[in-house]
This record gives structure tokens, sequence and C-alpha cells, in this order.
């Protein structure tokens, strides 16, 4: 593995999007634009590999469980199966093909449960309320909700979880 | 005059601790392992001078009167709170009268005493099961651990220098006097040697032909969480049961069950056997039925360094003028140290105990056939 | 608030911090003896929450080594407090 | 009567609590409700109740903290017996409570409850039912072997019940499942096997001269004489010291976890978490799930302890982990109100005017794990104090035995990593045993199984720059087996097995 030391993440907790590059976690932009796409965002060397058993077309590639994941962008169509069953919820689907809004799907294990139309707070990797949401799409897998947010357009490579204020 | 002390335990520390009262200067203690950690800190912690030996009773009873000497002056915990040997069977009663006579007629000061008296002393104990019971009132208990800690910063104030984990392999003679004690840590000199380690003074011995009829015989105590005052006095002996059981509260609230289990003498003391716990458990919480709800917390092994007629071996040891032995105390050496202390230091510094039956324990009554029996070896 | 007297070391034995640095002080530098003294690990956790964190002080404190202090406490049975009343009947065998 | 105070969960995202029905018991003369299968401690606290007992010398009061029998925390006067260690004894109706003031007295007359004498001889005894102590009984008896497997909790699977995180790793070493879940298979795959006997809610309690194990249940005394025993004795948490730090609101990650994901109780309203290792930044998660508000967690080293996808879990939530911190003191009445933590300095020096308060009512400490190893200590086992492992582990062969004829360690007690390693080391020993009690075909192919498991151990799984520390650890206690022999002459242990 490459000297990690210049790496933030370690000592901030969260993982800017630059870094995430470097490790080659992101999808050339071209493919970003291009419609829902999967963004694994496992920058350490974990010995797991989850999400190649579970991915549907097979686009998910390491050769030793404990490489970094590699997704071969075109064979991805953005699914969102890792989402559902990636241990570290560290896996997401970004859509930034459409013109007036950004798409995420992202892990959800908390309550309330998210329904369809819900209105959310929108938090960056962060933790920071970053806008607000609209629940568009939810399934449930083995009590992980798989859910689909449209965001503010910009917003797609920031959002990584959602809030619910309780009633 | 620079002094050796082989073996930091509780007998060690006395003669260094007397030694350095009468200005005897360089002192250097060594242990094996750390200070205590033989039998100086794995016993019952408790005191009595009811013996049936007049060298045990009379070393004893100077020793008590150190030992309530030094509670006042040290302000530790020592509690003359007495002993008490319960005797389940009648007939054990005359038994019982004729070893009070003998310890009468050495000043102290036992009785018998009734069923009445008893429930009053010990109110958890089980009456119905016994006859009655020898009390000696001099007899008492001590908190060990401040004990010993205290005379281990004395010491050390006074100037000793105490230095642990150096286990002597063997003495060097030369020309009748040892010169030098051999550790895997080096050689250290001395003008004076003094062995006081327990069992192992007798591989120390034999490294310079000296045979000392050491054997250490595994005991097994048991300990328990700390509950309020249960056992009132300071060792309860169920006399009348095989191997005598005994019982004794600490200060802290935790309770010491022992009893005499016979077991091979050697054995290591990480081999605990599981049948001793029931041996020792069973006729005490008959006794004390309240014992059946609390909670054994460590079950540990500790040598009683048995001589064959079960006295300490004090004094010079012959042929050479400048080694001296003070071992094999055969499960009193707590009791006995600080006249341990006494007796030793005056025969480095004046050639001679100061206490006459001292005279009787040296090595050479093995020789001799001159042996001291003692019979109540028990706490 | 006097910081070294509510700072618990043995929770079991309410051995606190104050205690373990005045026994260094008044010249204790034998750990068991520290222990043995102070009751570390005689209450009825057997040493499970106190040992390591004073061995650590003692260590600091003395500059010894951590892991010998450590590995010179000795385990005996039982490793769980066990009430009297399992051994009053049986056993014989 | 009913309590204002409710404490239990009722709705919770991953765990279902399928309580028993109600039973009413004695609490301080006044009767209070409880569900079967709760402990005594839990049902209090469920209720309310903070304070379960005044400490012995300075009258301190102590609440809910190890939450495993371990601790003297929830000593209760129980029906008359005094040091009744609550957390661990289950409700039953009519049972009379107090809290205990200091030192108690037992009663002097006997209670009618008898203890039963169990003579066992398994081939194989596993101390432990956490994954590593499953995973080697269901293998060691789809081999044919009597096993017994111990565990002093009521319920086999260790950590593994605690957790509602998914588990990483690969399928076949149930990657994706969650802690709790993967509990349960192996409870459903154990109950397959008549050669299997499991005993919860006993102690395995010491090893005897002769080879005799014994343990402690709920009034039975077992006497087991096995061929071999797996010692998988899990790990136990560490403690740190601070002002305060006993009172009650202040606990182990441990103790926390098993109140609110075992029993369904909420531990706390808001919380402060210290330590930031795996245990800490998952404990923070799982008290978010419970409803819990995280105020923080602190972490006194520079970087995070645990791995980045758990951190990124609690930070998105808003979560702030304060490296280069750590807590000051807690403060409050009879429980947990405030919580001060400070910056330190590269020596770890507090650095003052940086202090930050908090108000919670819950502090847990996650500063990590050792190893348990006090049953491998006292068989007299040859150990080794291995910072990176944690504490004090045994010296071992690869196939996981000890200087102690047919002793084996695996899982964290062999050295703290985490469970995938913890259920390879399990399967490891057990293969080793099949190998040499059993002969042929199938030692043979026991043997290839181990060999295949050493091979994916430590050249895949272990080759992860996340456990290489670990792996340092591991390979510095692991001997030849000429050298284990030599060590075993030198170091006799008082027993042997086999």
């Amino acid at each position: 593995m490459k000297n990690m030391s210049r790496f933030e993440f370690r000592r901030k907790g969260y993982i800017e999007i630059e870094e995430l590059k470097e490790l080659g976690l992101i999808p050339p932009s071209e493919r970003l634009v291009k419609g829902p796409v999967a963004i694994l965002e496992c920058p350490e060397e974990i010995p797991c590999n989850i999400c190649i058993a579970f991915c549907p077309t097979k686009a998910i590639k390491m050769e030793r469980i404990i490489d970094l994941p590699r997704i071969e962008w075109d064979k991805c169509t953005g699914c969102g199966m890792c989402v559902a069953v990636c241990p570290g919820l560290a896996a997401f689907v970004v859509d930034l093909s459409k013109p007036d809004a950004d798409y995420v799907t992202l892990p959800y294990e908390l309550l309330p449960p998210p329904r369809k139309g819900d209105r959310v707070i929108l938090l960056n990797r962060r933790g920071e309320r970053v806008g607000e949401g609209e629940v568009v799409r939810v399934w449930e897998r083995n009590k992980t909700f798989i859910v689909t947010v449209k965001t503010p357009k910009g917003l797609g490579m920031e959002v990584r979880s959602i809030w619910i204020e309780r009633k | 005059m620079k002094v050796l002390i082989i073996g930091a335990g509780v007998s060690g520390l006395f003669i260094a601790y007397e030694l350095l009262k009468r200005g005897v200067g360089e002192i250097t203690i060594v242990d094996a392992k750390t200070p205590g950690s033989g039998a100086s800190l794995r016993n019952v912690a408790c005191f009595r001078s009811s013996f049936t030996s007049p060298e045990h009773v009379i070393l004893m009873k100077e020793s008590i009167k150190k030992w309530l000497e030094i509670r006042d002056s040290w302000g530790v915990g020592i509690h003359q709170n007495g002993y008490i040997w319960v005797a389940r069977k009648n007939e054990t009663i005359d038994v019982f009268k004729k070893l009070s006579q003998f310890h009468n007629s050495y000043g102290v000061p036992t009785r018998i005493i009734g069923k009445d008296e008893l429930k009053e002393k010990e109110p958890y104990m089980n009456i119905d099961i016994v006859e009655g019971a020898l009390y000696d009132p001099t007899a008492g208990k001590m908190n060990l651990m401040e004990v010993f800690t205290e005379l281990y910063l004395r010491v050390k104030k006074m100037g000793a220098k105490i230095i642990p984990y150096t286990p002597i392999e063997k003495l060097v003679v030369s020309g009748g006097r040892v010169k030098s004690a051999i550790s895997p840590r080096g050689q250290l000199d001395a003008d004076v040697f003094i062995v006081a380690a327990a069992e192992g003074s007798k591989k120390i011995l034999e490294s310079i032909g000296v045979d000392v009829p050491i054997e250490p015989v595994p005991r097994h105590p048991i300990v328990t969480e700390a509950y309020s005052e249960i056992i009132k006095a300071g060792l309860v002996i169920d006399w009348d049961t095989p191997g005598s059981p005994h019982i004794t509260q600490t200060s802290h609230g935790s309770i010491i069950l022992a009893r005499d289990v016979k077991d091979e003498p050697w054995i290591p003391l990480n081999s605990q056997r599981f049948d001793a716990i029931y041996k020792i458990v069973k006729p005490l919480s008959e006794l004390y039925p309240a014992l059946r709800y609390i909670n054994i917390t460590r079950y540990w092994m500790g040598y009683y360094d048995m001589t064959p007629d079960h006295h300490p071996i004090y004094g010079p040891v012959h042929p050479f003028e400048n080694l001296y032995i003070a071992a094999g105390f055969s499960g009193h050496g707590l009791m006995m140290a600080p006249m341990t202390g006494v007796v030793i230091a005056n025969w480095v510094v004046d050639g001679k105990p100061g206490i006459e039956v001292a005279e009787n324990l040296t090595l050479e009554r093995f020789k001799t056939g001159k042996l001291v029996k003692e019979l109540a070896v028990i706490g | 608030m006097d910081r070294e007297k509510v700072t618990i070391i043995c929770r079991c034995n309410d051995v606190t911090l104050e205690d373990i640095l005045k026994a260094i002080e008044s010249g204790i530098d034998d750990f068991e003896l520290l222990r043995k003294k102070l009751k570390i690990g005689f209450g009825p956790c057997q040493g499970r929450g106190c040992l390591v964190i004073a061995a650590r002080l003692f260590a600091r404190k003395t500059g010894r080594n951590l892991g010998e202090i450590i590995s010179n406490y000795t385990f005996r049975p039982p490793l769980v407090p066990i009430p009297v009343k399992y051994f009053t009947r049986g056993g014989e065998k | 009567m009913t309590s204002p105070i409710d404490r239990r969960i009722y709705e919770h995202p991953i765990i279902t609590f399928h309580r028993g029905r109600k039973i009413k018991f004695v609490f301080e003369g006044r009767e209070v409700e409880a569900y079967e299968g709760e402990s005594v401690a839990v049902a209090l606290y469920a209720i309310g109740i903070d304070v379960f007992s005044w400490s012995r010398k300075l009258n301190r009061p102590r609440g809910p903290f190890c939450m495993i029998g371990k601790c003297s925390s929830c000593f209760m006067i129980v029906n008359n017996i005094p040091n009744t260690r609550t957390c661990i004894l289950p409700v039953q109706e009519g049972l009379v409570v107090e809290r205990q003031k200091g030192l108690a007295t037992p009663p002097s007359k006997p209670l009618e409850e008898e203890v039963e004498e169990v003579e066992l001889n398994p081939d194989v005894l596993i101390v432990g039912g956490g994954p590593s102590g499953l995973e080697a009984a269901s293998i060691l008896a789809s081999n044919g072997l009597e096993v017994v497997v111990v565990d002093e909790h009521f319920k086999p699977g260790g950590q593994l019940l605690k957790q509602t995180h998914k588990f990483f790793g690969n399928v076949e070493l149930f990657g994706g499942q969650r802690g709790f879940q993967i509990a349960e298979l192996y409870i459903k795959k154990l109950a397959e096997y008549s050669n299997i006997k499991l005993l919860t809610q006993t102690s395995v309690y010491g090893v005897f001269r002769g080879g005799i194990v014994a343990a402690a249940g709920r009034n039975k005394h077992y006497i087991i004489k096995p061929r071999a025993v797996i010692a998988a004795t899990g790990a136990q948490e560490r403690l740190i010291e601070f002002p305060n730090n006993d009172l009650p609101g202040v606990m182990g990650a441990g103790g926390a976890q098993t109140i609110m994901n075992e029993f369904g109780v909420k531990p706390g309203e808001k919380a402060l978490v210290v330590g930031s290792g795996n245990v800490g930044l998952i404990v923070a998660y799982q008290l978010v799930q419970a409803g819990v508000e995280v105020k923080a967690i602190v972490e006194i080293m520079k970087e995070i302890g645990g791995w980045f996808v758990h951190a990124a879990k609690v930070r998105r939530l808003g979560i702030p982990i304060l490296t280069s911190h750590t807590i000051k003191y807690v403060e409050g009445n009879g429980r947990v109100e405030k919580a001060v933590v400070v910056e330190v300095d590269d020596k770890f020096n507090p650095i003052s005017g940086t202090e930050r308060e908090f108000n919670v009512d819950l502090v847990l400490l996650a500063v990590g794990l050792e190893p348990d190893t006090r049953f491998h200590a006292q068989a007299g086992a040859v150990m080794k104090y291995v910072p990176e492992l944690g504490g004090l582990v045994p010296i071992r062969t690869r196939d996981l035995e000890t200087t102690v004829s047919n002793l084996y360690v695996a899982g964290d007690s062999s050295g703290v990593e985490e469970a995938t390693t913890a259920i390879l080391e399990g399967r490891i020993a057990a293969y080793s045993i099949i190998s040499k009690f059993t002969s042929g075909s199938r030692a043979q192919q026991a043997l290839e199984e181990m060999e295949k498991t050493l091979k994916f151990l430590w050249e895949e799984y272990r080759s992860s720059p996340l456990l290489s520390r670990a792996r340092r650890g591991k390979e510095s206690v692991t001997v030849s087996r000429e050298e284990l022999l030599e060590l075993r002459s030198k170091y006799p242990p008082p027993v042997s097995f086999g």
C-alpha cells in the first residue's frame, strides 16, 4: 500500500473528494454525468470482499481480499446492491446525469424508517447540514434501508447521509 | 561490618532491623523474588504462645511482647483477640485441660471455655456441634500487609539495601569463612552471611556441603471476598477434625480458611488441588453455616519449611565462623520473626543468642539427635 | 475537588490515585508490595479493573517496565469468585 | 406500581427485543415489575435506578458498570445474601432485593438450595462461547468428537451478541451478516449436534492437579476431565483513571452494549464516548441507533484508532471525533451530569485553557481491550506480555497449542484482533485437535484444512496493514514445535491434558 500518512482521513474521520480521487475511488467525470454509478468510499485495505460477492454485474474487482475495491465503471449499472451489503456502509450511488437535481443512494440504519416522499435533511461527510432533499426511493435489505434522495444540483458528491427529524 | 542477608522475608527483615538497631552498618538483603514473596505473605497472619514445647512457648511469649511494642510504636494493626481451639468431642476437653496446665505453668493463661462463653465470643458459630474450647487470650492476628510493608520501609530507611530478583545459587568459601554469594546477577561479598531463605536455604548451604533438614510441605489456604465481622477471634481451630481446619478474618474483611491437607513435599506452588477446597471448606462451614454464602476469591499454595522436629534452625553454621542460619520455621516464622531478629542479631554481635532456649535450636541438634518436639503445628 | 482523592483505581476496595501516589512516595518500590499493602486486586473483581491501571501508574512513577510488572502477577483459582456452598457436598473423588 | 421512568427501548432499527412475561419482585420494600429474561440489575436500571451499591470505604455510589458479573459495582443483598452480582442474576418472581452499603453479613441459617455435582469427560472442552469457541465446537462435533462448550453468559455468542453492524470479511466467514445474526447462526448449527454439550451461565474457574477443570453453573458444579482444552476466553475492557471515574453513568462500552443491545434498555440520554478504536466508534453508532444522543468521541492520540469506515459512519451524523483530547473529569450528584474534556500536547499532557464541557449522563469507556488469559496463566502456560496484542498472552505454536499439552488458545485471548481472525483461529485449533485425536483420512483431511486456514489467515487476511500491528504481535509469540517442547521442559506446567 502507498504511504497513507499524507492522507488526512485518519485524523479527521471523513475523507475529502480529492483524497478519494487520488486513491482511484472516484469515477471519471464523463462516467459521472452518464448516469447512476457506485462510489466505494473504502480507502483502507480492510480484509473484506462482500461487495464483490453481491455485485450482479461483476463490476467490482479485487485480487486479494485486502485490496481496495476497483470498479469497472462501464459495467456498473448503479443498482445499489453494494450500498445494501457493504458492511462499512461505505458504498454510495450517485447520479449526476439529471439537469435539475442530483440523486444519491445511501445506506440508512436509523429510525424513523424513511418513506418515499419524506423531506429530509441532507448531511455531508462531516455531518454538516447542506440542504434539504426528498426521498424518492426506499428499499430494504437485512435491516439496512437503501435510500435514494433527490438533492439540489451540485450536491451529489457531497451528500452522504440524511437526518429525519422525529415527529 | 558488611552483612549479607539471603531472603527478604519477614525473618530476614527483622534480622536486618535488629542488626541496624545494634549499629551494624552495611546490610544488604537479597531475595530470589520480591520481599515477602515466600511464606511471609502467604500465611494466616496469626500469633500465639500456647505451644507444647518450652522452646516455642518461651520464644513466642517474648515475640508477642515484641509484637505489642511494635503495635504501639509503629501504629500498625496487631490485635490480641485470642485463639479458640474448638472441641467437637467431650473427651477432647480433657486433652485441653492438660494442655492448659502446661501453658499455665509457663505463664500462658489459656483456659477452657464452655458453650455459653463460646457463643458469646463467636456468635456465628454453630454451637450445637461443639462441646467447648481451649481459649488463649494472649494470642491474636495482625494486618500482615500493613505490618510487613512498615517493616520493609523501616529497614530500608535505616539504611539496608534490599535487592529483589537475586536468587543465590551458591556460596564461595575460603579459609573457613564464607567469602561471597553467587547469583546469576553477579557476586556479592560480605563479612557475615545470614541465610534466611526458608526451603531455599537447603540448596544454598548444600553448595558448601552443609545439610539442612528442611522439607517444604505445601499448605493450601483459601481466601474469600470481604464481609462484615463473622469470625471474631484471632483464629478458630477445629481441633477434632483431622488436619485441624482453621479460620480467621482479616481486618480487610476477607476470611482465610485452611487445613493441613496431606501433600507431597516440593510440589510446585502452582499445582492447586481440587479436593483441597472441599476438605478445607466442609468442616468449617459446619462450624460457621454463614460461610455457605460467601464467595471464595483465591486459593493459593505456600510452603511450611518443615524441620524434623518442627522447630526453627537458628544460629551459627559450623564450621564456618561467619555464617548463620534462620530457617525451617515449620509454619511459625511470622509470629516468631521479631525474636528471630533479636536472637540472630545477638549471635552475630555478641556471639550468643541472649535467650537460652535458642541454643537448643542450632543446626547441631540434628547431628547430636537432641530434637525438640512440637505437636501443635497449626497456625 | 481534590482530584487524586476522587480518582478511583480499584473500585472494589476504594483505592484512590492518592493512595497509590502516597504509597510510592513512602518508599514502596515493589509493585507486589504496593498491591498487597493497598489491597489492589484483592477485591471481588480479582484485579480485572485495577491491576493494569495500577501497574501502569507504578511503572510510570518508578520507571519500571510495565510488561515485567504484569508478568510477575500469579493467577490462582478460582478465576471468578465461587460461593462456598459449591464445596459443602460431594467432592470425594 | 408503575415507575415514571422507563428506559426500555420499544423501537430499534436493527434489533427486535423479545421480552418475556411480566414478573414482580421486591426492591427495597416496594414491588417492581420486570420481564422474564432480564437481569435484576437491568430490570432496576430500566425503571430509573442508577445506584446499585455504595462502596465499602468511601461510601461512593456505584451503578451498572461491567454488566457481565466481573466487577463489584452491582453488589446487592438478594434474599439476604450479600455480594450478589445482580447484573448476571436473572429476575425471578418474589426476589427480595436491597442495595448493599459496604460490607455485609451472609445469613447464618442455611437456605434450601443445593448444588448438584456433574462429572464430564469430553474429548474437548471449549472455554468461551464466542466466535472462536463456537467455530471450533461445530468443526470438532462434525468430526465426531465429544465437545463441551462453557460460557458465562445466558446465551452463547460472546461479543457477537452485542453487535448490530454487519461484519467484514468474506461470505464464507459470515461477512455481511450482523454480529447478533452470526451468533444465531452458530446457535442453530450447534443445536444440530448431539455430541455438543453447551453449558451457559457457567464459569470455568480453574485448572487443578490431575487435569481437572472445574466450572460453576447455577447450582451446578461441573468437574470436567477433558482430553484437550481450547481456551477461547476473549478479552476484557481496559479502564482509565480520571476524577469520579466510578460515578454511575461511567460505564465500559461493553456494559452499555449489553444493556442496550441485549436487553433493549437505553444506557443514558446523552453520551460521551472515550476512545476511538473500533469499539468506541461502533458503540457510538449503536448509541445513535438506540436513540441516545452522542455529543462527541474523544481520542487521546493524534489519529483515530479504529477503521476509517466506522469513523465515517459516525462523523457524517455530525458526531465530532476530538483527537488529541482526553477526559479530564466527570461530575454529578449520584449520576454523571457533566463531563469535561481537554486537549493534550504531544506528550499527552493536558493543555490548560482548552477544557470543554459536555452535559451528558453517560460516559462510555472504550479505551482498549486486553486478552483475558487468566485461564491459560493459571494452568501454567508460559506467558508473554505483548503490547501489540493488548497484554499477557500464551506462547503457542502456529496451530495454537500452548506449553501446556493439549491446551489451545484461540480468538482474542490469543491476542486482541477481530471476529474473523477469531473464527479462523478457532478453526485452526479444532483441526489441529482432530488431526491428533482421529486417524486415517479424517486426520489427514484435518491437517489439510488446517494448513489451508493457516495459509489464508497469515498470507491473505493478516496481510492487511490494518492488522499489521497484531500480526507482528502474534509472530512474536508463535514458536516452532521444537521451541515449544523446550519451553515445556524448562517451565514444566503443573497439568497436562490428553
